[in-house]
């Protein structure tokens, strides 16, 4: 019982993490929001009987994709700018 | 016996381990050494050729393991030549880039030779391997040499003609990931031969499921129509040798991985005509786009696209001789493309936007090259005496036995198109007078030496096809005849 | 456990990962910023990961190792598909890293992520 | 309208996944038909421990029966290095421009320290006891790296020398490739990657013949490249953006 609650929630929890991902402005919050999948997802491989899987999912995927994905963004830009952006393109086509 | 096949992938993986350890002693190694490496898996894979020729396909077992367990490699007639083919084109391709490179500094240089020597080697894991994980993981190592090579120029547009390619790779691998997981769940093994053995058990749901799975992963990989969307940028974009060593490796060993699973592998009724048919389509949309463009290489990139087209609407007639037709056009195609992006991208070198209009009259400073052009351009439109005249007539009895008339008449017309745009391309290069002030780049020593070699081995295949015939027909046969791929692999002892 | 639970799980955990699958594709596909397209692109390989665990997993089963205290008694579930993800995990880092790198290298060029600033290609 | 279309089109691509999958079916034996089929797990599970003596039947798959793929993955994480560089390649190189995520404290820079040591004995602990347990070369390897990770992050000026990564990345992936190789040699098939050393007792450390050598090449090398990749990226200091 308490498994199947603990299951429910964490699959839960990773698929509005993913939706947050994609939805979010703010890359920063997007990266971590992956990286939340990442911990979801471990947790999960551990109680799917894969301990193996689980420690590399936590180690690269918590750890390292979310660092590199950080660094990058610290060194391009933060925010996702799309919906002003568009508007500046059109106007400046016609 | 003078080697087994698993040197193909242990010698190359050792050499690149070693190169960046050479490279501190001595500089220059670290362009010399691939080039060694791919000497030496010619040598051996000439030689095992002949083996296999005379004494039947060869399968290495890995790690002690019998095939149903451990992973195993297939050196048959089939495989044999591909693989063949593959190491001599990338050999030609690095003494190529030899010099050509010869202007860039020590670090992109070792990484350039390095991804070089890695797409080879897996474009030939993909067709060595005989599992269906194991060709994933190979099809992984042909991805990232190839973004890292596409994108190795720092102009502007590689960066995006990379990504491109990244993103559709990407999203072909974890549709490969699903299909292998579906029959995975079915059969029990990745073996191919043993999945093979056991298909008929499988619901037709989940073969249908996997085999689309399959195609669409592959698709991707193997250019076809609605999913080759890279294809021209990162032809246009990388390297020219790069360019080169897709169009005559990279596609090759996607093309393989999708004949492999529709003949051997699945036993669908209907897989030779989605072949055909996707072969047809990808054939005259890249035709007509071809006819289209204004760039020399993105024209070769759409040219090179169609062939490959035909070579699946050869493979979807499902017989013999439409196999033989196929591989022939492969082998012409692996020689003849190579050495149309070696002279094209001598031709456009000086020129900034690298426009066919670029190349009015510049027959008269390079003739050399112009000359090895035209003769790249006759002979892969299909025109007798050269090598692609020999893989089209072929294809046209194939067809012409299976009652195709349909078929013969749109290769005709379509080839048609083909001699209209080549023939545009060298009309312009010797007949129009030189508007533009730029001059014709002289190749490199090395350049001269592979041009000569392809360009021969084009008249040598026209005048002498039966040259190739014999292991043509080996191949052909070692692919239709599933029982004995499906034994030998499953009998396998350790040799 | 209650086998009633069980049957509701085998629908939630198979049909959450296809969902995050999606979910990644989507984002692959819609987005126009380079950033955004490679999460979706890592998503999605966390969509497949979980799938294929899952694929392995029996009722009951303990995970495949035979410590000192195992119980020969008991299933085992599927090791197979659990090296495979581990190869597969390690693979996806690294093209990853690949990607990351090219949105940087893009940057370098064009000071944006909006792609249809950088379209210089068609797509 | 782009937008209508892919949602479209992923809808009737997810339905016929997860329709695919629940036909599957999740904790039951899928496999068509067992005594036919003879999956190839059930030899796993039984000649782990009858023949290679390997208690971690993921490890002896991963390492021995599925070796073939491990090496190719390893030369996946080696290539994506290179690609790495290669990509990120600049004429003009700025030594000591790297990218500060947030500025240490002295509390960070001290802990991490003291917390270095810890991390890279427990990356080695679990990828010499792959065999053993959970953990193995892969996840040991990047245990040290986020090790380095931390000095990086805490000390603006630690650097990590590009050659001693190189060095120590060449020599693991050899002895990978040439434990390989031996195989040829001593194997008593004569196979690459084949087990050639006795295979021990089940559960003791030194037991498993050749698959804890190649585990622990593995994870120097796994250790190596992944520090190379977050070092390249980390040094890459673009236009600083507010």
């Amino acid at each position: 019982m308490i498994a199947f609650i603990l299951i429910s929630v964490l699959l839960v929890l990773m698929i509005a993490a993913a939706i947050y991902a994609v939805v979010q402005k703010d890359l920063l919050y997007a990266v971590i929001a992956t990286g939340i999948i990442s911990l979801v997802l471990s947790i999960l491989f551990y109680l799917l009987q894969a301990p193996d899987v689980a420690l590399t999912e936590a180690t690269i995927g918590v750890a390292l994709t979310t660092i590199i994905f950080v660094i990058t963004i610290r060194n391009t830009e933060r925010m996702e700018v799309e919906a002003d952006k568009e508007e500046n393109i059109k106007s400046t086509k016609k | 016996m003078v080697g087994t096949p698993v040197l193909f992938i242990a010698i190359p993986l050792l050499a690149a381990f070693l190169i960046p350890l050479f490279g501190m002693v001595w500089k220059e190694s670290v362009r010399i050494v691939p080039g060694l490496v791919l000497t030496y898996l010619l040598i051996l894979a000439v030689n095992l050729l002949n083996y296999v020729t005379v004494n039947g396909p060869i399968v290495e077992t890995i790690a002690g393991w019998a095939p149903p367990f451990g992973i195993n490699l297939v050196f048959n007639a089939f495989s044999g030549f591909l693989v063949t083919l593959m190491v001599f084109m990338g050999l030609m391709v690095w003494l190529y880039s030899y010099r050509f490179k010869s202007n860039v500094e020590y670090e992109p240089a070792r990484k350039y030779f390095l991804l070089l020597m890695m797409l080879v080697t897996g474009s030939v894991g993909i067709v060595l391997t005989g599992d269906i994980f194991n060709m994933f993981v190979f099809i992984e190592i042909v991805g990232i040499s190839g973004y890292a090579l596409t994108a190795f120029y720092t102009g502007r547009d590689s960066a995006e003609a990379s990504f491109k390619y990244l993103m559709m790779g990407s999203i072909a691998s974890v549709l490969l990931l699903l299909a292998i997981m579906i029959i995975y769940s079915q059969l029990g093994t990745l073996n191919m031969a043993d999945i093979a053995s056991k298909m008929h058990l499988m619901d037709p749901k989940y073969k249908i499921a996997s085999f689309i799975l399959f195609v669409v992963a592959l698709g991707i990989e193997a250019e076809i129509f609605p999913l080759n969307g890279w294809a021209p940028d990162a032809y246009s974009e990388a390297p020219g040798p790069v360019g080169a060593a897709f169009s005559g490796i990279v596609v090759k060993g996607a093309v393989y991985a999708l004949i492999r699973f529709t003949y051997t592998i699945f036993d669908l009724s209907g897989s030779f005509h989605l072949i055909l048919i996707i072969g047809l389509i990808t054939l005259v949309v890249a035709e007509v786009a071809a006819i289209r463009q204004e760039k020399l290489k993105r024209m070769l990139a759409f040219s090179s696209i169609g062939q490959m087209g035909l070579v699946l609407v050869a493979f979807g007639i499902g017989t013999k001789e439409g196999v033989f037709a196929a591989l022939f056009i492969m082998l012409n195609h692996a020689i003849i493309k190579p050495l149309l992006f070696f002279t094209g991208s001598y031709l456009v070198y000086h020129s900034k936007k690298k426009k066919i209009s670029d190349l009015d009259g510049i027959g008269k400073l390079a003739p050399f090259t112009s000359v090895l052009f035209a003769l790249g351009a006759f002979a892969i439109v299909g025109l007798p005496p050269f090598a692609g005249f020999w893989g089209k007539l072929s294809f046209l009895v194939a067809a012409a036995n299976s009652d195709m008339i349909l078929i013969i008449a749109l290769i005709l017309v379509v080839s048609v198109i083909e001699i209209v745009y080549y023939m545009r391309v060298v009309n312009r290069i010797f007949f129009f007078k030189r508007s533009s002030s730029l001059l014709a780049r002289r190749p490199t020593p090395n350049a001269y030496i592979v041009m000569t070699v392809l360009g021969l081995a084009i008249l040598l295949i026209g005048f002498y096809p039966d040259s190739v015939f014999g292991y043509l027909h080996n191949a052909a046969n070692s692919l239709f005849d599933k029982s004995q791929y499906i034994h030998s692999v499953l009998t396998a002892t350790i040799q | 456990m209650d086998s009633t639970y069980f049957q509701y799980l085998d629908y939630a955990i198979y049909g959450s990962a296809v969902l995050v699958i999606l979910i990644g594709l989507y984002a692959a596909l819609v987005k126009k910023s380079l950033l955004k397209i490679v999460l979706g692109l890592s998503i999605m390989e966390a969509g497949v990961n979980l799938l294929f665990v899952a694929l392995g997993y029996l009722k009951g089963g303990t995970a495949p190792i035979f410590s000192d205290g195992y119980d020969p008694s008991q299933v085992m579930v599927d090791p197979v598909p659990q090296a495979l993800v581990l190869t597969a995990i390690v693979i996806g880092f690294g093209v990853t890293a690949v990607a990351l790198s090219l949105v940087i290298r893009l940057w370098r060029h064009h000071h944006t992520l909006y792609i249809d600033e950088i379209k210089n290609l068609k797509w | 309208m782009k937008k209508v279309l892919v949602i479209l089109l992923l809808a009737v691509v997810g339905f016929y996944i997860s329709e695919t999958f629940f036909d599957i079916g999740f904790g039951n034996s899928h496999f068509v038909n067992n005594e036919v089929i003879k999956p190839v797990k059930d030899t796993y599970l039984q000649q782990t421990v009858q023949e290679l003596k390997v208690a971690n039947t993921v490890t002896s798959i991963v390492v021995n029966f599925r070796g073939f793929d491990t090496l190719g993955e390893v030369t996946v994480l080696f290539l994506s290095v290179t690609a790495l560089g290669s990509i990120l390649y600049k004429r003009r190189h700025h030594v000591g421009d790297r990218s500060v995520l947030f500025s240490a404290s002295s509390i960070v820079t001290a802990g991490s320290k003291l917390l270095f040591p810890a991390i890279v004995l427990l990356g080695t602990y679990v990828f010499i006891h792959g065999h053993l347990s959970p953990g193995g070369g892969f996840q040991g390897g990047v245990i040290i790296a986020t090790g380095f990770l931390l000095m990086l992050l805490a000390y603006e000026n630690y650097s990590v020398s590009h050659t001693n990564l190189a060095i120590v990345e060449s020599l693991a992936g050899v002895t990978f490739a040439g434990v390989g190789l031996l195989g040829f040699v001593y194997g008593e098939q004569g196979t690459f990657l084949e087990n050639f050393l006795p295979s021990g007792v089940l559960n003791d450390l030194f037991s498993g013949g050749v698959i804890p050598i190649i585990y622990i090449a593995v994870g120097f090398k796994v250790a190596a490249e992944l520090t190379g990749v977050i070092y390249t990226v980390l040094n890459e200091k673009g236009e600083q953006n507010g």
